[in-house]
């Protein structure tokens, strides 16, 4: 895989920015609370992209469940998917039992550790746990070794994520394409792991945010960060960290809506292809 | 006798399994265990004893990690992490849980949401509490379909952790390490040994006479609806308006 | 090992905070640019401190050359000592060519990744590189694998690094002992790795730096951290990011004095044992 | 023509080494590869082509780096850094570097700093540009002492990086990895091919003609001179005061 720096650019406009989402990609996303870029989202979903990879590092909410529902994602690597306190993620639940998508069951620690190999540069991270539960039955690309430094100590190692796109929202970028994403650092393990990384905005921060040394500790810089693209609320319905929590008369919504085929394609109509973006 | 809700003695009888540990880590979709911990900082606070660190996985106001979602995994790791939560769609007897699927795992029956750290913290966690507030043969079973993280390991693995005990919307069960067994430690009020029997999937331990589980005072509950039920209300809304009545925030609280 | 998070506190003294640097501990601490605990580091000498096993994450200069100079050091584990720009380090080279330290080579990403593995609680890392390197020769604790996921490929394990201590030197702890450290990240892995971390600060804080999401992205929570002690220009001579840079002109006096053994007992007497601050 | 010294003759053919790179990362106590990467850094911007970026070692402005000391490494396993600058106080005509001690390791005659990043660097950046000022056989040996980083690897050990070029005070040679073995490729004005040959301690390739290092343009001077000059200041005062005359920062410049 190539790691080309490009230059960071602000795009023009969104789709722009998401152009190097390609069908069949590996997509890697991050949890409901560190910043879903659900306008980017809904966007891809209005383009038709098909055929995902997606990575949700570690879990994952109303994101994943729209992109299976409306049959963006062909598999998906994860360690949970519900709507969190709005209950089961229906279209997840739908495409399991139908077999209708390719799921790989993680656990949150092994895709942290298989991010962290990426971006090392290490073939594998090793970790503790994991033996004697189901998971490793049904993830042969997880392996069991006796521990060099132990005696009779098995433990796994976890084989490194490279996902050829990450996609997330957060509040700031400057004109370099420096991010701010503060306390969600797992965003800056999956731009480094990431060949590239496409992110949404709240807004543009008019002055370098690396010269601020304030900013500069929560700031993921631009030479990791293929493009921004702005998107006031871009997370919307869902919660974006220290600027606005979860919309939950909307996540109740959804939740009642996707409880059937088609009330799912109602909330498409109305939230996703009405391009309505709060 | 102060009247109270299910939920409220659940959180004080897990707030007394959790004891005098100093940092007591809440997973995702936890709001009992999340009353209970916060709850046990409280008190912690009123005894001045040792202080009491609590971790809400996805709160802003009440968790000291600044390092990403990774922070709690490797904090686990090192050792750092005294108690934490688990639940299962199915739970048996030896202590194995399936946060994953019922049935065939490839032609499933129902599908749960997945198994979230489980497969990591339930090896490294000292005392992991389990906690389901169904108790039927539904959920308790003879043996889980899909072991998410097993109840217990050879002896040539690695493994500080694993779970102490099992609170349900009926009784605590107390987990026995050595015999992979669980052991009723008490049955809550209204509810009776038989009808645990009958409910229960797995077989169990029972000492002649099963005591009572002892009701939350006064003060408890009072710490409970007036310090603790605020709190909640950051990432349990809905759990902290039906439980406390505390309204939920608007979606600009935290802007 | 026994991690234990004990309430984090501000002590009155700095001897007061350095007690659990005991005889024959094994002392973790930064790079020059990342906030040397200096002034401890002077205290410790005062102390008479011996046997330090030293671990400098990655390399170290004025700090290490002192405290082998002052005969602290029983066994050095660093990628490399010099004082920079100033020249060689004259009472390490004269400990290394005697034979008076136990010294263990080790190259930088090699360290970082040993502090990794015990922040993240695995027996090891991999890493690549290194093979073919006479250091491999000289440390029998890393081991070559052939990678499970590849096919003829060796790849080195080394061993997780747990430090009984971490020491350094922030800009700021409030009163909870959560410390500012900045961009100076691998503190933050320091102190994980660490049983214990005791830092030293420029000043306190008095508002909590957790609430304020600018600073708390930079923040090492007090949970990590046993004891903080005040001590302003507590870097001094060596630099602090965003506050002070090197002095120059003392850094040359040493380079000057060290160069002999009379003039480094003169350098300890002037600017140690004088408790000569700044 | 203009008067230019030896520092800024070797970082205009570092520059030229350099190219068209996305990323040039400088280790520590490098002032001349320093130079020549901002000075590659200011050509690209002049010449709008694709934006190189350079990393400076313990520089705070000339660095992007927010993930602390490991984010160099990380970012070079990542494919992510096409440039490094490696010395050494003995390097050989296999392209070994030693950045430790001369004789025995176990009883030294000469101690060097230590390896630093070298042993990783080598190996993972694919253009490892080597330099050393001092020319003589004191310091390129037929053999060195200890290897801190091999100067090629056998076929089954992953290396996607390793030396392309060394140069001194006296020339440049080329490095051919297929023959792990040094070429001259320039010999610099003042300097003549027998000089290189007597003060050289491994062999060497060269053509019938060895063509003479071309200087470095005004342009180019006046660059280093008044745009990079003030930069190197920061973390190289005393290489900024020798070479260019500029002052170096008080100690509380950074403040």
């Amino acid at each position: 895989m190539e790691y080309l720096p490009l230059m960071a650019r602000i795009t023009r406009s969104l789709d722009e920015a998401l152009a190097p989402i390609t069908d069949g990609c590996m997509l890697a996303v991050p949890r409901e609370t560190s910043g879903v870029a659900m306008a980017a989202t809904r966007a891809l979903i209005r383009r038709g992209v098909k055929r995902l990879h997606l990575v949700a590092l570690p879990t994952s909410t109303l994101q994943t469940d729209l992109l299976i529902g409306a049959g963006a994602i062909a598999t998906l690597e994860t360690s949970a998917v519900s709507l969190g306190e709005f209950g089961a993620a229906p279209r997840f639940n739908a495409a399991i039992l139908a077999g209708a998508i390719h799921m790989r069951d993680a656990t949150c620690p092994a895709l942290h550790a298989q991010f962290q190999a990426a971006e090392k540069g290490v073939p594998f991270m090793p970790l503790r746990g994991l033996i004697g539960s189901d998971l490793m039955a049904h993830r042969p690309d997880w392996k069991i070794i006796d521990n060099p430094f132990g005696n009779d100590d098995p433990i796994v190692l976890l084989p490194a994520l490279k996902p050829d796109v990450a996609l997330f929202h957060a509040p700031l970028a400057d004109r370099d394409g420096n991010v701010y994403i503060g306390r969600e650092r797992e965003l800056v393990i999956m731009a480094h792991a990431a060949a590239r990384t496409i992110v949404t905005v709240e807004e543009i921060h008019e002055t370098d945010l690396l010269h601020d040394p304030l900013f500069a500790a929560g700031t993921l810089p631009g030479f990791y960060v293929e493009a921004v693209a702005v998107e006031r609320r871009g997370a919307w319905p869902l919660p974006l960290p220290d600027r606005y929590g979860i919309d939950a008369a909307h996540m109740s919504e959804y939740a009642r809506l996707a409880a059937t085929p088609e009330g799912f394609a109602q909330y498409l109509d109305r939230y996703v292809y009405a391009k309505r973006a709060a | 006798m102060t009247e109270f809700r299910d939920e409220e003695l659940l959180a004080d009888v897990i707030c007394r399994l959790i004891g005098d540990a100093r940092h007591v880590a809440v997973g995702a979709a936890s709001p009992i265990p999340a009353t209970a911990a916060l709850l046990a900082r409280e008190r912690a606070g009123l005894h001045n004893s040792n202080r009491l660190y609590v971790s809400l996985l996805g709160s802003r106001a009440h968790t000291f990690f600044t390092d990403g979602a990774r922070e709690l995994f490797d904090c686990a790791g090192q050792g750092r992490i005294d108690v934490f939560f688990l639940s299962g769609g199915q739970i048996d007897g030896e202590g194995n849980i399936n946060l994953v699927s019922v049935g065939d795992y490839e032609r499933p029956k129902a599908r749960f949401p997945g198994s979230f750290g489980s497969a990591y913290l339930y090896y490294v966690v000292p005392r992991v509490i389990l906690f389901r507030t169904e108790h039927s043969r539904r959920t308790l079973v003879p043996k889980v379909d899909f072991i998410s993280a097993p109840g217990g390991s050879p002896d040539n693995v690695v493994r500080p952790g694993g779970p102490i005990a099992l609170i349900t919307n009926r009784c605590l069960f107390e987990f026995d390490r050595m015999q992979r067994r669980f052991r009723l430690a008490s049955v809550h009020p209204g509810h009776g040994v038989e009808e645990v029997v009958e409910n229960t999937g797995f077989a169990f331990d029972r000492p002649a006479q099963v005591p009572l589980t002892p009701v939350p005072s006064a003060e408890t509950l009072r710490l409970m609806r007036t310090v603790v039920a605020p709190m909640l209300a950051e990432i349990y809304p809905q759990f902290a308006q039906k439980v406390f009545g505390v309204a939920a925030p608007l979606p600009s609280a935290h802007a």
